[in-house]
């Protein structure tokens, strides 16, 4: 009822910056101070992630650095440290300031990598399956449903022996990352599937699809011109939420040992290393990569959080 | 009513026969069988001897059509590894996985929901958001280490609860045992139901806050407002009750993925259900087992889809009558 | 006395930059009996003036300032607690929805009983009665047993029937209905309307009725309120106010009303209305590209030729086709309609008056039947070149503004896009020439192009929406329901640029309308549809004058009268 | 209702209360305990369970000598006649008596199809039934070592195992499961009342024991823990009596934490570094159309960058022995006579100049992760020393199934570069000259897990000569010689015995073998 529209003339042409800096969602994210406190962390994390490589005192992937005399030194403060290695060692001699922000590089590439793989499977089957719909439909959701039988765990065991079965000759030092990506990825296409699916069925029924149409474009084009678009914005939540949720399942999957190899450790890796030295009192080397991954996911799913609330139009 | 169900129960086994075919393809590939059932020193023509009597060299389809005919006999073969019938293995360890995912729904359902309407009726409550965000570490860490940091904590330091297995057990009748009837098995269920069911916890409670803040905001809410009802009706059979189809749909789901995440669970705190048999059977290539777990976790999964659908129609009444009437 | 009082009412909206006041200063009273109606247009603040009173503001409204009195009492001053137990028993709801506002999961009995026992006290057994008693009180036949159902098994028009009994179901004194007919057909909504009337005489009750339609108001209410941009500017007697208006918006309002019995030739140019279209630059049709190479072959006789169409959608699926089931749409719908002229198709929801307007330009295709476009037959035209010269011909104006336009486009991309695909322009800079001249053409100017959708209020929209369908240069334009979303102001410049276009450009049109008023002022003849079928087509004088069909005379009869409303400003169009 | 569940839990309580005032031993074990019939796997722990229910006709001491077991005395009668003289009274759980016929028995039994310990007597040994309790062997040669493994050759009732079907020995091809793989029947010091594989095994006491028990233990609760961190922490809980194998580097943890001990020692299992020396062009490797490893200087480079000692101090925390040749100084007693080649990576650096590798190169190796102690972290270790010299060693780390899967001859030995544990079941050298020395064809035929296909004629020939000697000094130079060559030509890298660990509650007084193997026989609890 407040319908406050101004008069197109009237509207000074804004920059871009400035438009998003007035929008609505941009003030909703300054007053919340948990989010930008998590935007800034997720920012941090990232960046010292990608810059890993002129930021880390050390390369833990270059074996020649690798000495095993350092092995198991605590972090600085304890007796013993040594000033090279801020938070200490593991039982390698790897750095673990260097090894966690390796490790990152790792987590991350594979959560991005993952979830871009499941969404644009997802989005793809979702799109044809909710505008096609009819035999087309009805096939892609039994599909989703066998798949979601198996869980992410499951798929990803059986991918990792596949892939070492088929692939014999494998470079896991080169390939885990992709195998990773592959099997968590095909794990939770079926959510975006869903939604988008979902999000499609109701926006082909809107005029401006049948628009489109009277003017005589075809369904494909219609498709990914005119509704993609339009069903973004859950895509983005889940895409959010799956991004912590694919990290996660990297770290567990190394715990059952699919993961990437310890040579190139990722902080799931470097968790499921430091397990094994909790009781042993070098809780450094678990307790550290284990802070950095909860303070990264626990960053990342405020940021969806906080999005799924500001980009429901009904919560405004 | 009927032709629905007897509907699902055909795709129902579509879907498990889809299954099998599938994970049968994939079992060629995880590694050879013969190497985990014969020590170090057997020499390779005995290798290929047992594999040739195992019927591993026979082409898949023949495997996989002995596999479905023994299947719908409910004989999944012999384990590799423990010689023994693999319908047998799985049948003792199913009551530990089940009343292991049972309580840790449970746990995840009377925490979660609670917790879900609080946060969802008081969104901008300090609580609310302590409870979102503390919700998170939940699913911020990897459940092994949860699990590991628990024991640490509960079993080595405080020696409060134990740190692996089901304590005593009770047998009830020939083929279920129960750990709800000792105090041991109780002690015991605690620590492994939590790991298990906190991610589901927080899962649950996020779902519940997202779909009352939709509800709260409908007309039919608005106008049991403006008729004068008490919050505490509106709250909990208008509101709560229009909220219950989307998260009976995913905490069908989750049930289903709470007996796949048991696989990490029981290996961290040794809890003898199907999840740790199923990890073994994947590191010692133990097929039988393998292929069985899986046609039973897609079994699982279907009578829970079923379930959910007819719960759908017990909860509301529109999918009652379009049935019959139009 | 009256029963309720508002003095000096002030709601404010504190936004993030400034406060928005919703409602400024509004001085009301109703006496028992009487209904009261605020009228405005969107954003004018009469449903702020309904959620004030009852205590329901919407999140961060507030009263700014004034003082609501319910049969002397003050009430806008009371805690929670205590305005919680006057909603329902001292004031009553009524919202528009009614297919929204019952919750789903629970039946009509438990709603009513769950609010008679919080508000009366009587015992469980009384409220059952009672609610039996009510629901046979608002006209629902065999109360006993459709008091066991669920909200869904109830039509629209008997659903506001079960709101209005849950709304006076604890006798309250002051019942607020906010656009209670909005969403109902034109039949349904005489029903309603009089059944509130009666209610209200019988129950002695004081009714605020907000409503932006004046059908409305001079149907059933003894005073009116007239809002405009949160001020109230008149308030009076009904019949006064609508007859010999005071106040210039009031005036303008009346007069952009479409009224089923004058045919005018263009709607008065109303002021006091935003968004209203301003002189940019003007075209010469003769020279320009739109009225240029008008390449299509002319016709004889019928331009568009519908002949006995079915349609059927499957509503269940099954793998033994007996077993499948289906909603016949259309029935055997025949009619032509000839170079130049408007057609017009008239019927209430669910009469497939929409259908046949997808059928035509393919969106479906139909069970049985064909549809011939300047001689050619389109339902069995396969060559995909050919479909698309067809196309281009005929374009389409659809009904919600707010969801015909993709909102992650820029204006000018939108516009831009017929012409891209059929290439009418030959290079780049010209298309978007052209989209400026037409954004120009349709009173929007050419610099609404770089802006979203989302920047324009729903006239506007229409407005894109229009040149979008001039892209392509079309001979035959569908305009489906184009005003029905739009305040009245706003369909009057609508339905003036519709008639501007048609004279410059010679357009057919296939004017699609469940409003008999709009229709008349509209089209050359007019088809009445009901349940799929083509009940009669007449010139549309002729239709109004001598109806044929019962539905149509029904239809007509129930049309609420506007004799009351002022007749100055309107040209008169000479038949 | 209520009621009735506490007066069950109180029953409950009492009766397992009762059980607790006996003598009972809980333990755990990384692996599980899956199947009974003693001739199915040859497996350590298996077989060392097995060892709890069943005996030989000889036994081994703690630290493995030797000893009479079901067989009071045997005498080598002529170079290819051994005979046998059984303990007389000894029963079975079933209460049947052990006699010849069940030694003739179970020779027939473990030599049959589907048996994995055929090994144990050859086909052509003949088994002739002197008296009821005398039995002589026949062999198709001499052979000194014949009786080495009969202390895991377990003896089976005759009559039990008839009457039971269970005469073939359990296979995985089976259809219906074999009574004695579900169930046991030994004359060893306990029985086996509950057996649920992979879950937990019950064994009790059998009061009919021929043998004077060392033990006090009326039960034994075994249960398998995969997890590390959960095996100690049941152990530091005071859950368990004891576990194994402890992490070493938890070792201090469960020495400090009161009430409990590591028991630590040397075990006999040898690791070594293998490579493949066979193929032409090494399958992971840059270097294309030569294989470096044939060259034994660049073997030697790779041995002599590795530093053994950081590798015991880092990551075995101690608790390993260097070793220079491929066996346990345990089990031969020249063992003295070997040095490590230094570790010296400038000499390393110099070798593979000097083979034509100034700038190193590149190789793929193959490591398991779950099989030995901190086996991935040593193959890690490896590949940081060998990154040192220029040679970059990409490190494919597996379970064990997949890695024995892609390694071993039915993976078509598809390595260059790996890992891998070697325990010679009899305690023998000849047993680790033949398996890991001998040449080998491409289908594994010769010295089957001689992956790298390491091959000297005259390696092959001491090792027959040294099968049929009989005379000890004389054998054990044979033996000398024989390693003497092969570490000459660095057939393979050794680095360590590791260490045994097991984690014991100081209420716990038992004997640690040097196998690994867990013998119920010594175990006192107070």
């Amino acid at each position: 009822m407040t319908d406050q529209t101004t008069r197109p003339e009237d509207v000074a042409e804004k920059g871009r910056i400035a438009r998003i800096i007035d929008s609505d969602i941009f003030h909703s994210f300054i007053r919340s101070k948990v989010t930008v406190i998590a935007a800034i962390v997720t920012a941090i994390f990232m960046i010292s992630a990608l810059l890993a490589p002129w930021i880390a005192p050390h390369n833990p992937f270059d074996l020649a650095q690798i000495s095993i005399l350092d092995a198991r030194v605590p972090p600085i403060g304890m007796d013993a440290s040594d000033p090279s290695f801020l938070l200490g060692t593991d039982d390698q001699g790897r750095d673990m300031l260097s090894g966690i922000l390796y490790g990152m590089r790792i987590s991350l590439a594979v959560g991005f990598l993952s979830v871009a793989f499941a969404a644009v499977l997802g989005i793809f089957l979702g799109l044809v399956s909710g505008y096609v719909g009819g035999r087309t439909d009805a096939i892609i959701m039994r599909i989703a449903e066998v798949q979601l039988t198996f869980p992410a765990i499951l798929i990803a065991l059986l991918i990792d022996g596949i892939a070492n079965g088929v692939f014999g000759n494998l470079d896991r030092e080169r390939w885990a990352v992709w195998i990773l990506t592959f099997s968590i990825g095909l794990s939770f296409w079926v959510q975006y599937a869903r939604t988008v699916r979902g999000s499609t069925m109701v926006e082909k029924n809107k005029e401006y699809v049948q628009a489109a149409r009277v003017i005589g474009i075809p369904s494909f084009i219609i498709m990914f011109r005119h509704v993609l678009p339009n069903v973004m914005g859950p895509v983005l939540v889940i895409a959010t939420i799956n991004l912590a949720l694919a990290i996660i399942t990297e770290a567990t999957l190394s715990f059952l040992g699919v993961g990437v190899p310890a040579t190139q450790p990722s902080l799931g890796t470097l968790i499921r290393i430091g397990n094994d030295f909790l009781f042993s009192g070098e809780w450094w080397i678990a307790i550290f990569p284990g802070l950095a991954l909860a303070m990264l996911v626990l960053a990342v799913n405020l940021l969806g959080d906080w999005m799924r609330d500001a980009l429901n139009p009904k919560l405004r | 009513m009927f032709g629905f169900i007897s509907r699902r129960l055909v795709m129902a086994v579509v879907v498990m026969f889809v299954v099998a075919l599938i994970s049968f393809t994939l079992f060629r590939f995880v590694g050879d069988p013969i190497n985990q059932m014969v020590g170090i020193e057997t020499t390779p023509e005995q290798r290929e001897a047992l594999r040739e009597r195992l019927g591993l060299n026979d082409p898949i389809i023949v495997q996989f059509a002995r596999f479905i005919m023994g299947a719908l006999q409910f004989d999944f073969g012999n384990s590799y590894q423990f010689k023994q019938p693999v319908a047998e293995l799985i049948g003792k360890r199913l009551p530990a996985t089940l009343e292991l995912s049972f309580v840790s729904a449970l746990f995840a359902l009377f925490v979660g929901v609670p917790m879900g309407v609080y946060t969802g009726l008081n969104r901008h409550s300090a609580i609310s958001k302590l409870f979102l965000s503390v919700s998170l570490i939940g699913v911020s860490l990897p459940t092994f280490f949860i699990g590991i940091l628990l024991i640490f904590v509960f079993s080595v330091h405080l020696q409060w609860l134990p740190s692996f297995g089901r304590g005593d057990v009770v047998a009830l009748g020939g083929w279920w045992t129960t750990g709800f009837l000792t105090v041991s098995g109780l002690k015991a269920l605690i620590l492994p139901a939590i790991t298990l069911g906190l991610f589901q916890m927080t899962l649950i409670m996020r779902l519940i806050r997202a779909e009352m803040l939709e509800v709260m905001r409908t007309d039919y809410i608005k106008f049991a407002r403006a008729r004068g009802l008490p919050s505490r009706s509106i709250n909990f059979i208008h509101a709560l009750k229009n909220t219950m189809v989307p998260v009976i749909t995913i905490t069908g789901l989750q049930l289903g993925s709470i007996i796949a995440f048991a696989i990490i669970t029981e290996t961290v705190f040794q809890w003898p259900g199907m999840g740790l048999l199923f990890l073994q059977a994947v590191q010692n290539v133990d097929i039988p087992i393998m292929a069985a777990y899986l046609m039973l976790t897609a079994f699982i999964f279907v009578t829970i889809n079923l379930a959910v659908d007819i719960l759908y129609v017990v909860i509301d009444p529109r999918l009652r009558t379009e049935r019959s009437g139009l | 006395m009256s029963i309720l009082e508002i003095r000096g009412l002030t709601v404010e909206f504190p936004g993030r930059k400034d406060t928005f006041v919703a409602a400024r200063d509004i001085n009301l009273s109703i006496e028992p009996g009487k209904i009261l109606g605020v009228v405005g247009e969107s954003g004018a603040g009469k449903s702020t003036v309904g959620n004030a009173v009852i205590g329901l503001l919407e999140h961060p409204g507030r009263l700014g300032a004034g003082e609501i009195f319910v049969h002397g009492e003050r009430i806008d001053n009371l805690p929670a607690k205590r305005m919680r137990e006057l909603r329902g028993k001292r004031i009553g709801m009524i919202f528009q929805d009614p297919l929204t506002s019952l919750d789903p999961l629970q039946t009509v009995e438990f709603q009513l009983v769950e609010t008679m026992l919080e508000h009366l006290p009587i015992s469980k057994g009384e409220a059952k009665q009672r609610a039996i008693d009510l629901l046979d009180q608002v006209g629902i036949p065999n109360p006993a047993e459709r008091v066991k159902q669920y909200p869904h098994q109830f039509s629209g028009g008997m659903r506001q029937r079960v709101v209005i009994a849950l709304a006076l179901c604890a006798e309250p004194e002051v019942v607020i209905a906010d656009e209670p007919t909005t969403a109902l057909d034109v039949s349904i909504q005489a029903q309603i309307l009089n059944l509130m009337k009666k209610l209200c005489a019988e129950k002695n009750v004081a009714m605020l009725v907000i409503t932006h339609d004046m059908g409305v108001i001079a149907e059933i209410t003894d005073h009116v309120a007239v809002m405009y941009r949160g001020n109230l500017v008149e308030y009076g007697e009904s019949q006064q106010i609508l007859g010999s208006p005071q106040h210039e918006y009031t005036k303008s309002l009346i007069a952009a009303v479409p009224r089923p019995d004058v045919r005018v030739h263009r709607f008065p140019q109303v002021d006091y209305i935003e968004g209203s279209a301003k002189p940019f630059k003007q075209i010469d049709i003769a020279t320009h590209w739109l009225g240029q190479s008008r390449d299509y072959t002319p016709v004889d006789g019928a331009l568009l030729s519908v002949d006995q169409i079915d349609m059927k959608f499957m509503t269940r699926n099954a793998w033994l086709p007996k077993n499948r089931q289906f909603f016949q749409a259309l029935k055997k719908v025949s009619f032509d309609i000839k170079p130049g002229e408007t057609f017009g198709l008239v019927g209430e929801s669910g009469s497939g008056k929409s259908t046949v307007a997808r059928v035509i330009t393919g969106l479906y295709h139909p069970s049985a039947g064909t549809v011939t476009f300047a001689g050619q037959e389109l339902t069995s035209l396969h060559d995909r070149r050919q479909v698309l010269a067809m196309r281009r011909q005929m374009q389409m104006i659809f009904q919600d503004p707010y969801s015909s336009l993709n909102a992650r486009m820029r204006v000018k991309d939108i516009v831009a896009e017929p012409i891209k695909f059929h290439k009418l322009a030959s290079t780049n800079s010209e298309c978007f020439r052209i989209v400026d001249d037409l954004l120009d053409h349709v009173g929007l100017g050419s610099a609404a192009g770089k802006k979203y959708p989302h920047e324009f209020s729903g006239g506007q929209r229409q407005r894109i929406s229009i040149a979008r369908a001039l892209a392509t240069r079309p001979r035959f334009l569908i305009c489906d329901e184009p005003t029905s979303a739009l305040d009245v102001s706003i369909q009057a410049q609508i339905l003036n640029l519709l008639k501007d276009l048609q004279d410059e450009l010679g357009l057919t049109m296939l004017f699609i309308s469940h409003d008999l008023a709009v229709i008349r002022q509209m089209c050359n003849r007019t088809g009445v549809m009901r349940f799929g079928e083509l009940l009669e087509v007449q010139e549309t004088e002729a239709l109004f004058e001598s109806p044929q069909a019962d539905y149509t005379k029904e239809l007509l009869g129930l049309m609420p009268s506007m004799d009351m409303l002022s007749r100055d400003n309107l040209e008169e169009e000479v038949a | 209702m209520r009621k009735r569940i506490a007066a069950a839990a109180v029953l409950l309580a009492a009766f397992t209360g009762q059980q607790a005032s006996a003598e009972t031993l809980k333990f755990a074990f990384q692996g599980t305990y899956n199947q009974l019939d003693p001739y199915s796997l040859n497996e350590t722990f298996t077989l060392s369970m097995h060892g709890n229910v069943y005996e030989g006709l000889t036994a081994r001491t703690p630290d493995l000598q030797i000893v009479p077991g079901l067989a009071e005395s045997w005498e080598i009668i002529e170079p290819t006649r051994w005979r046998f003289h059984l303990r007389k009274g000894v029963k079975f759980h079933n209460g049947n008596d052990f006699t010849a016929e069940d030694v003739a028995f179970s020779a027939e039994r473990i030599r049959s199809e589907g048996s994995d310990l055929t090994t144990r007597v050859e086909p052509g040994v003949k088994v002739e039934i002197v008296d009821d309790y005398t039995v002589d062997f026949v062999l198709p040669s001499p052979n000194p070592i014949l009786h080495y493994e009969w202390n895991t050759w377990y003896i089976m009732d005759k009559e039990w195992t008839e009457a039971n079907d269970a005469v073939a020995v359990t296979s995985a091809s089976d259809t219906s499961p074999n009574h004695a793989s579900l169930y046991a029947n030994g004359t060893g010091p306990f029985k086996i009342t509950t057996h649920e594989p992979g879950v937990r095994t019950v064994f009790e006491k059998f009061d009919g024991w021929w043998n004077e028990p060392k033990h006090n233990l009326d039960r034994v609760e075994f249960t398998p823990i995969g997890s590390d961190a959960t095996r100690v922490a049941a152990l530091l809980s005071g859950e368990m009596d004891m576990v194994y194998p402890i992490p070493v580097q938890d070792i201090k943890r469960v020495n400090e934490n009161d009430g409990t001990t590591a028991l630590t020692g040397p075990e006999l299992r040898t690791i070594f570094l293998g490579m493949d020396q066979r193929r032409d062009e090494l399958l992971y490797s840059d270097v294309k159309g030569k294989n470096p490893f044939k060259d034994v200087r660049v073997r030697k480079a790779v041995y002599q960058a590795i530093d053994i000692e950081a590798i015991k101090s880092k990551i075995m925390r101690d608790l390993s022995t260097p070793s220079a040749i491929m066996i346990s100084p345990f089990l031969f007693d020249n063992a003295e006579e070997f040095e490590r080649y230094p570790y010296d990576p400038e000499a390393s650096k110099a070798l593979l100049a000097e083979a034509g590798y100034p700038e190193g190169f590149s190789v793929g190796m193959d490591c398991p992760n779950d099989r030995y102690v901190n086996d991935e972290a040593i193959c890690q270790a490896v590949a940081a020393f060998l990154a040192r010299v220029g040679i970059k060693v990409d490190l494919n780390a597996q379970p064990k199934a997949q890695y024995f899967a892609k390694i071993l001859a039915s993976g078509g030995y598809d390595t260059s570069f790996y890992m891998l544990g070697w325990t010679p079941g009899s305690f023998d050298s000849y047993n680790v000259l033949l398996n890991l020395h001998n040449c080998r064809d491409d289908a594994g035929n010769g010295g089957p897990f001689n992956l790298g296909g390491y091959c000297n004629e005259k390696v092959d020939e001491l090792t027959q000569q040294i099968l049929s000697e009989n005379d000890p000094e004389q054998r054990n130079a044979l033996i000398t010689e024989a390693y003497r060559i092969t570490t000459d030509e660095v057939s393979h890298i050794p680095l360590h015995q590791q260490g045994l660990a097991w984690g014991v509650a100081d209420s716990v007084s038992l004997e640690q073998r040097a196998d690994n193997q867990f013998d119920f026989r010594y175990v006192v609890k107070n």
